[in-house]
């Protein structure tokens, strides 16, 4: 039973080794890491690849998950070589799966990831790093987590500055409106950053419209369904005060919609956030002002491309500068006038990606308030 | 304390005088909840619920328990929408066979669910979590996680088309109630059910087949789930894996805020009616008088407990769990 | 016309019926007596088509039967009134009569309640009671209840073509005197229809009612004697083996309470309508017995002793203080222990062990800071074990599992091991077989002797007269009289009944 | 061999079997490091779930476990500048608030605990809400350390969490195998008038199973927040359904008074193992919670003891 021993003598070592890092702060941790086993591994020559998300029921994250199949692909695999780690919008499932698998494939891994809630990406990079894996993270994470204070293994995070665009469709919707009456909004699950972000982005276009007003804000939680019904509540509240309403994302607005069908309001100004196939059909159809197209297929596609190319030794995440680490995702506005073409574009055709190419389509470093 | 004021006269009317005192309230504060177009929103997001709360009513009489639902709205609302679509799309064609297909899938999921629990003797909270589960998968199995549209202007006419200013989805939601009241009242079916909830080895003895009519009323639940989720489709226009979310709370606690007991044998269809309205309102007013997100579900438990609490007839029962 | 020859059963380690021969003729009643554990159950489970038994035949006018459940066995006319009582309290009167035989009342699968209320009247008629066959069950009072379960048994009537069997399993437990002189009037009279098999406990009963009697001990029929030949004292001794004699009750045992001694005093005590205005003493060393109907108020007086009722005037005082606070702990910090009828659901956990149950009341004694020093339960409980000849494996074993008489000496062994001195004894003997009253009786009168005050509500009215040193008689919930009683010395049972009723 | 005799051990057969079926399909799985580290994840759900035991134990039901567990994840991270340790202390509390009150409403107002649990989760995560205004909130490294570095670090090779886990364990073993509480609960939970037949005070016992339900989801929230490093009022969204899936399946039924705190460690391995199997055996994400389900059905099939129930409801 001796190898057991050495074992675990063994991964006490790596383990302490790790947190002494992780205490070391800032400077001492790129350092730090090199003691650990994911350092002792100059690269990977066939990592398993895999992606972990909230769930398949949104067609968000098919997109993403369409992405990283298509990456899979390019690389000449089968796309059910792409491992799916679904967390059902638990952080605790979510973390769990990560560690399994880092288990299963012995820190083997590029992962793509959203962690579900923010304070879960902390755990999930520590424990890819900790085991060797390579990480890209995309959405949630604290601002006070970095990927270049662990080395190579956190090889970067992307997410998307909400507030700009959603400025942008707010103009667009109190255009609409004449630029006066009110206005409602329904967002995400109030905590997730998104959904502070797009009310916010509402809140700074109102600042120019002072004859429009911010009747209410609720949360309607991504969720078709709580959107039919808060919208519902609104109708009765405000009756013919409400003049236009933004959407946190496609999804809400698709509930909005139906709500409003079933008091016979087929011409109410309403702007969404996603981009969603069914929101641009939507949009030709003029029934959605316009939507933001995250392009969550390529976001998909790259994230899993760079874990991927970082483990395998393709490049080197330390040698390269901070807006390759941590940086926003394209945003492509979409208007009736230009939807037919964008869903003859992105959609109907997507596009074949160069996944080598990593930064091209990203928008600049992530800033902090 | 006697003559119309007694005390089985005042718990027996509670829920009832909780829901009108609600909606007293809701008004005194916003004039506005009391329009016909609110309460008719009211009675549309009610009314998937309603189907679901039925059926799950029939269960909670026989002193058992089902949190199967949300799996199976979901499925029967997923392959209703493939084969609406299978069969041309719209109710002028062969496509109302899917109406009566998905009450089918449900049957066929509940009496499965009541087969687990019965023939497997697995306590009925487990067996329909578990089945709860497995449908809940089906359904995404089913979709790979797409969303199915409805187009159909006929079928979603139970929406966009009213009568009186209801919605028909309205009244086929009250033809249902009508249907469950029927069940339970006029046929040895429903009145089984009680008897089972009232003593099941008593009826057993009494050379009832108890495991017959446990499945049986499984089945029945499953039928209701269906026609939930049918109307559930019909308001939004999609089915998908997320149609079944939230019901299984939600019906459970309606169902007992209108005064049918947990432990079995007491309430029925009416009460339901009572008890999905009751959440309803308070869903619909607190939006309605303008009430800070972040404390509605504070003050939904809140008033919850306190319908709970004054439609119990507490001088009946020595202990709860 | 009924009939069972050499019929055998065999469970994992009983022999349960050993080759039972068992005739009953058209219009017959037939008594079947025997202590808990002789077979009586399994030999009525094996005539009502719960058990299928393992060998011999079973005929019906010479023609071979076998039933795989219950509701065969009615279609062959054999029904059965349960012991406890079986009525689904939250249907009506006439779903209770048809449950599970609805589907003659049904038209286009709707139940046809008219049709349903009409014949079900037609039964209740049979057995003489006049109520709305629509009632909710839950409002009868236990004799009506009694008088609907024969009704419903009846209804074999018009759905067998042959004579009937009627199983009647201790149908007057819950009954007063009365009620069962009513009973077994009605059942005199339904003889031209069908015939009976009385089970009872209640000797005197079932040599009142039957033509003849089958006496049963260790799984075989030790006896069958007709109504002329039988007598209690002969019988009783087949059926356990040993003479019971006059000395039944233990009446050589009874000693002098101490009147000086007060342990409970009711002055003018009231609950609302439960009943009213009640002054007695308890004394060290005194049975006092509360003799009534069903419903007379016995019990909530009682579950007042003991803290579970709050008395509405009046005051109560334990052992010289006033009592103020009723709750059930004070009560038995006080020294109460309550035995209560019920003594499957309030008397014992089913699921836990003997010593556990033991200890259950007075676990403060057996714990220090709240936790429990096993070691010194499990000693009580051996000790008590051996005290009281409780038949059990070991002190691990589940109480649940345990024979009825077993399990009373553990509720009482958790009162007497944990000091109480105030014991209220609600039906202390019922459904026990003789040897466990037996057992019972001893104890009453060693505690008696160690100073303890009993309240008691007795099975019967001879166990009432026999144990008691005082008798309060009440009715509708008023006392009525009082009676003391030395040995050789009691009231009758006709004193007793007058007051009553 | 009697299967009688086999029967309360089956949970834990269950579990072995398991391991060992996924262990055959991939040995990885078996390296203890791979064990160790799941079992340490796998902790506050399993604090969870051995509150919901004591609840589920005496027949009732806790649904507002997550998001209590949810609030005190928001409360350790507001509370962690200001009172340091102390904002441990504040969760437990809390808490023990939510539960104490939840079992009062079950008890004193014969509100169903299913209902009442419900609601009171509703009054915890609007708190939970209110508190965090809305975000997601992170912690200070420096002072998450300090104050709770001790809670998620690692000593001889093994995670703390195991240890906290472990020592909780005990904790209720103690206070249910050799405690008058504990010994109370059986009865409540075996035979609810019969133990207020014999005097016990039931509504207290009750209340003080809610209440210390309600405090081991803190502690559970307490331990995710820190091991997270953060809080939000949906972090611990998700814990509530395979807490009691874990108690169940560990073979302590919802009708009272069987099972116990080890068989909910038990359960809560078992819940852990499928849910990796699934990324062992590669099962397509699609077909996950299909798959859990049915094994689901399957696990808890074999680890009732039915002789225990009178009448399966």
């Amino acid at each position: 039973m001796s190898f057991i021993k050495q074992y675990i003598e063994q991964e006490k070592l790596n383990r302490r080794n790790f947190l002494f890092a992780s205490a070391a702060g800032l400077g001492g941790l790129a350092a730090g890491g090199m003691f650990g086993p994911g350092m002792a591994r100059a690269a990977i020559a066939d990592p398993t690849i895999a992606w972990s998300y909230r769930n398949r029921t949104n067609p968000y994250w098919n997109e993403i998950v369409s992405g990283g199949e298509a990456f899979v692909e390019g690389l000449g695999m089968s796309k059910d070589a792409l491992v799916h780690l679904i967390n059902e919008g638990s952080s605790e499932k979510s973390l769990a799966d990560v560690k399994s698998l880092l288990a299963r494939t012995n820190g083997e891994l590029a992962l793509a990831i959203d962690t579900n809630d923010a304070p879960n990406c902390r755990p999930i990079v520590e424990a890819v790093a900790a085991a060797g894996g390579y990480v890209s993270t995309i959405w949630n994470k604290t601002d006070d987590l970095h990927p270049w204070d662990f080395g190579d293994n956190y090889v970067s995070h992307m997410t998307w500055s909400d507030e700009k665009p959603a400025e942008e469709t707010a103009r667009i919707l109190l255009n609409a409106m004449g630029g006066k009456g009110g206005v409602v909004h329904l967002g995400g699950i109030a905590s997730n950053n998104p959904a502070i972000e797009r009310l916010q982005g509402l809140k700074n276009a109102l600042k120019d419209y002072p004859d429009v007003e911010l009747l209410a804000a609720e949360p309607a939680d991504w969720d078709t369904q709580k959107a039919n019904q808060v919208m519902s509540g609104f109708l009765t509240r405000f009756g013919d005060e409400i003049t236009g309403v933004h959407c946190a994302n496609d999804t809400i607005a698709y509930g909005v919609i139906e709500a409003l069908r079933a008091e016979g309001i087929e011409d109410m100004p309403i702007v969404s956030y996603d981009g969603n196939p069914q929101a641009v059909q939507l949009i030709a159809e003029r029934k959605i002002l316009a939507t933001v197209f995250t392009n969550p297929h390529w976001g998909g596609g790259i994230s899993a491309s760079l874990a991927y190319h970082a483990a395998t030794g393709a490049f080197k995440p330390s040698d390269e500068p901070n807006e390759h680490r941590e940086f926003y995702g394209p945003t492509i506005m979409v208007t009736p006038e230009d939807a037919v073409e964008f869903k003859a574009k992105y959609l109907d055709n997507v596009p074949t990606y160069d996944w080598t190419d990593y930064w091209g389509p990203s928008n600049g470093q992530i800033q902090y308030k | 304390m006697n003559g119309i004021l007694s005390r089985e006269t005042l718990v027996k009317w509670a829920p009832l005088m909780v829901l009108l005192i609600l909606v007293l309230f809701f008004t005194v504060l916003e004039p506005r909840f009391l329009s016909v177009r609110n309460l008719a929103r009211i009675s549309v997001s009610a009314a998937p619920a309603l189907m679901v709360a039925l059926g799950v009513t029939f269960i909670i009489i026989m002193g058992s328990i089902d949190l199967s639902m949300e799996g199976t709205v979901s499925v029967s609302a997923v392959i209703f929408a493939f084969a609406f679509l299978y069969l041309g799309g719209t109710l002028f064609g062969l496509a109302w066979l899917a109406l009566p297909l998905a009450v089918l899938v449900g049957a066929v999921i509940g009496l499965i669910n009541g087969i687990v629990h019965v023939k497997l003797r697995i306590p009925s909270f487990m067996a329909s979590l578990a089945m709860g589960f497995v449908g809940t998968g089906l359904a995404l199995l089913l979709t790979g996680g797409d969303r199915i549209r409805v187009e159909d202007e006929a079928f979603r006419g139970l929406l966009t088309e009213r009568w009186l200013g209801f919605p028909i989805m309205v009244y086929v939601a009250i033809a249902f109630v009508l249907v469950g009241w029927f069940i339970q009242s006029r046929t040895t079916l429903g009145r089984n059910f009680y008897a089972v909830g009232g003593g099941e080895e008593l009826a057993h003895a009494s050379g009832l087949n108890v495991s017959k009519v446990r499945i049986l009323g499984f089945m029945l639940a499953g039928m209701f789930y269906a026609v939930g989720a049918l109307l559930a489709v019909a308001r939004i226009g999609i089915a998908e894996t997320a149609t079944g979310n939230n019901f299984m709370f939600m019906s459970i606690t309606s169902v007992v805020v209108g005064g049918t007991a947990l432990w079995g044998g007491i309430g029925g269809v009416w009460n339901t009616l009572v008890g999905v309205l009751i959440v309803n309102v308070i869903g619909n007013g607190m939006v309605v008088i303008g009430l800070p997100g972040y404390v509605q579900d504070a003050v939904l438990g809140l008033l919850v407990i306190v319908a709970v609490v004054l439609s119990t007839d507490r001088k009946s029962i020595s202990f709860v769990k | 016309m009924y009939e069972l020859c050499k019929v055998d059963k065999k469970f994992p380690g009983v022999h349960a019926l050993k080759e039972v021969d068992f005739f009953i003729g058209r219009g017959e009643i037939v008594g079947l007596v025997g202590e808990n554990g002789a077979g009586k159950s399994t030999l009525m489970k094996v005539i009502y088509g719960a058990y299928q038994p393992d060998g011999g035949t079973v005929t019906i006018d010479g023609k071979a039967v076998r039933f795989q459940n219950p509701r065969q066995a009615m279609e062959h006319g054999i029904g059965m009134v349960f012991q406890e009582q079986s009525l689904i309290t939250n249907l009506t009167v006439m779903e209770n009569i048809f449950l599970g035989f609805e589907q003659q009342f049904v038209k286009f699968g709707v139940v046809q309640w008219k049709a349903m209320a009409v014949a079900a009247s037609k039964q209740l008629a049979k057995v003489k009671l006049d109520i709305d066959p629509s009632t909710i069950t839950a409002q009868l009072s236990f004799a009506q209840r009694q008088l609907v379960e024969l009704a419903k048994v009846l209804t074999l009537e018009e759905r067998v073509d042959g004579d009937l069997v009627i199983l009647l399993d201790e149908p007057t437990s819950v009954l007063a005197r009365e009620e069962v002189e009513l009973l077994f009037k009605l059942v005199r009279d339904l003889t031209s229809r069908a015939s009976f098999i009385f089970v009872s406990h209640r000797m005197d009963e079932v040599l009142e009612l039957s033509d003849r009697v089958y006496v049963m001990k260790d799984g075989a029929v030790v006896d069958v004697v007709s109504q002329a030949d039988a007598r209690i004292e002969t019988i009783q001794h087949k059926m356990v083996g040993r003479n019971v004699d006059k000395e039944y009750y233990r009446e050589q045992k009874q000693k002098p309470y101490r009147p000086d001694q007060a342990l409970v005093k009711f002055d003018r005590v009231s609950v609302n309508g439960k009943y009213e205005d009640i002054s007695f003493d308890l004394h060290r060393g005194e049975v006092l017995c509360l003799v009534g109907t069903e419903g007379s108020g016995r019990e909530a007086i009682l579950r007042t002793v003991f803290g579970l009722e709050t008395p509405t005037s009046g005051t109560v005082s334990i052992k010289g203080s006033e009592i103020r606070k009723f709750s059930a702990q004070s009560g038995v910090e006080r020294g109460v222990g309550y035995v209560p009828r019920e003594r499957k659901v309030e008397g014992i956990v089913a699921g836990m062990n003997v010593y556990e149950n033991m200890t259950l009341s007075q676990m403060k004694n057996y714990s220090s800071a709240g936790v429990l020093r096993i070691g010194e339960e499990k000693d009580l409980a051996r000790k008590w074990v051996d005290r009281l000849a409780i038949k059990t494996p070991s002190v691990f074993k589940d109480c649940g599992g345990l024979s009825g008489g077993n399990q009373q000496k553990v509720v009482l062994a958790k009162w007497r091991s944990g000091g109480s001195d105030i014991i209220l004894l609600d039906h202390p003997t019922r459904g026990l077989d003789i040897g466990a009253k037996e057992d019972v009786y001893d104890m009453v009168r060693e505690m008696c002797d160690d100073g303890v005050g009993i309240i008691l509500v007795a099975d019967t009215l001879e166990e009432a007269i026999g144990l008691s040193h005082t008798i309060l008689v009440i009715k509708d919930g008023k006392a009525q009289q009082v009676f003391h009683g030395k040995p050789g010395d009691k009231p009758s049972l006709y004193d007793l009944v007058h007051y009553m009723t | 061999m009697n299967l009688e005799r086999i029967k309360p051990h089956l949970p834990w057969i269950t579990l072995v079997s398991l391991v060992l079926i996924v262990g055959i399909g991939d040995s990885n799985f078996l390296r203890p490091h791979n064990l160790i580290s799941m079992v340490a994840d796998i902790m506050p759900l399993f604090i969870m779930a051995l509150g919901m035991t004591l609840v589920i134990f005496i027949g009732g039901i806790d649904l507002s476990a997550q998001s209590v567990a949810n609030m005190t994840t928001v409360v350790a991270t507001v509370a962690l500048p200001t009172f340091g340790i102390g904002a441990a202390l504040l969760c437990v509390v809390a808490g023990l608030a939510i539960g104490a009150i939840s079992g009062f409403i079950t008890t004193k107002l014969f509100v169903p605990s299913f209902v009442s649990t419900l609601a009171m989760g509703g009054v915890a995560y609007s708190a939970a809400q209110y508190l965090s205004g809305e975000r997601a909130l992170y912690m200070d490294a420096t002072l998450r350390d300090g104050a709770f570095g001790w809670m998620v670090g690692s000593s001889f090779g093994i995670p703390h969490e195991i240890f906290l886990g472990a020592v909780l364990l005990l904790g209720t073993l103690f206070l249910q195998s050799r405690t008058t509480f504990g010994r109370a609960l059986k009865a409540v939970g075996a035979g609810e008038l019969a133990a207020v037949a014999s005097g016990l005070s039931v509504t207290r016992i009750k209340v003080l199973a809610f209440a210390l339900s309600g405090m081991l989801a803190a502690i559970a929230g307490l331990l995710f927040s820190v091991k997270l490093s953060g809080g939000s009022p949906t972090l611990a969204n998700g814990f509530l359904l395979p807490a009691i899936v874990a108690v169940l399946v560990g073979g302590t039924p919802l009708t009272g008074g069987v099972g116990g705190v080890v068989n909910t460690l038990i359960g809560t391995l078992i819940v852990a193992v499928i849910r990796a199997s699934m990324l062992y055996f590669e099962i397509d994400a699609t077909m996950q919670q299909m798959i859990f389900g049915i094994i689901l059905i399957i696990a808890i099939a074999s680890t009732i003891d039915r002789s225990k129930l009178r009448v399966v409801k």
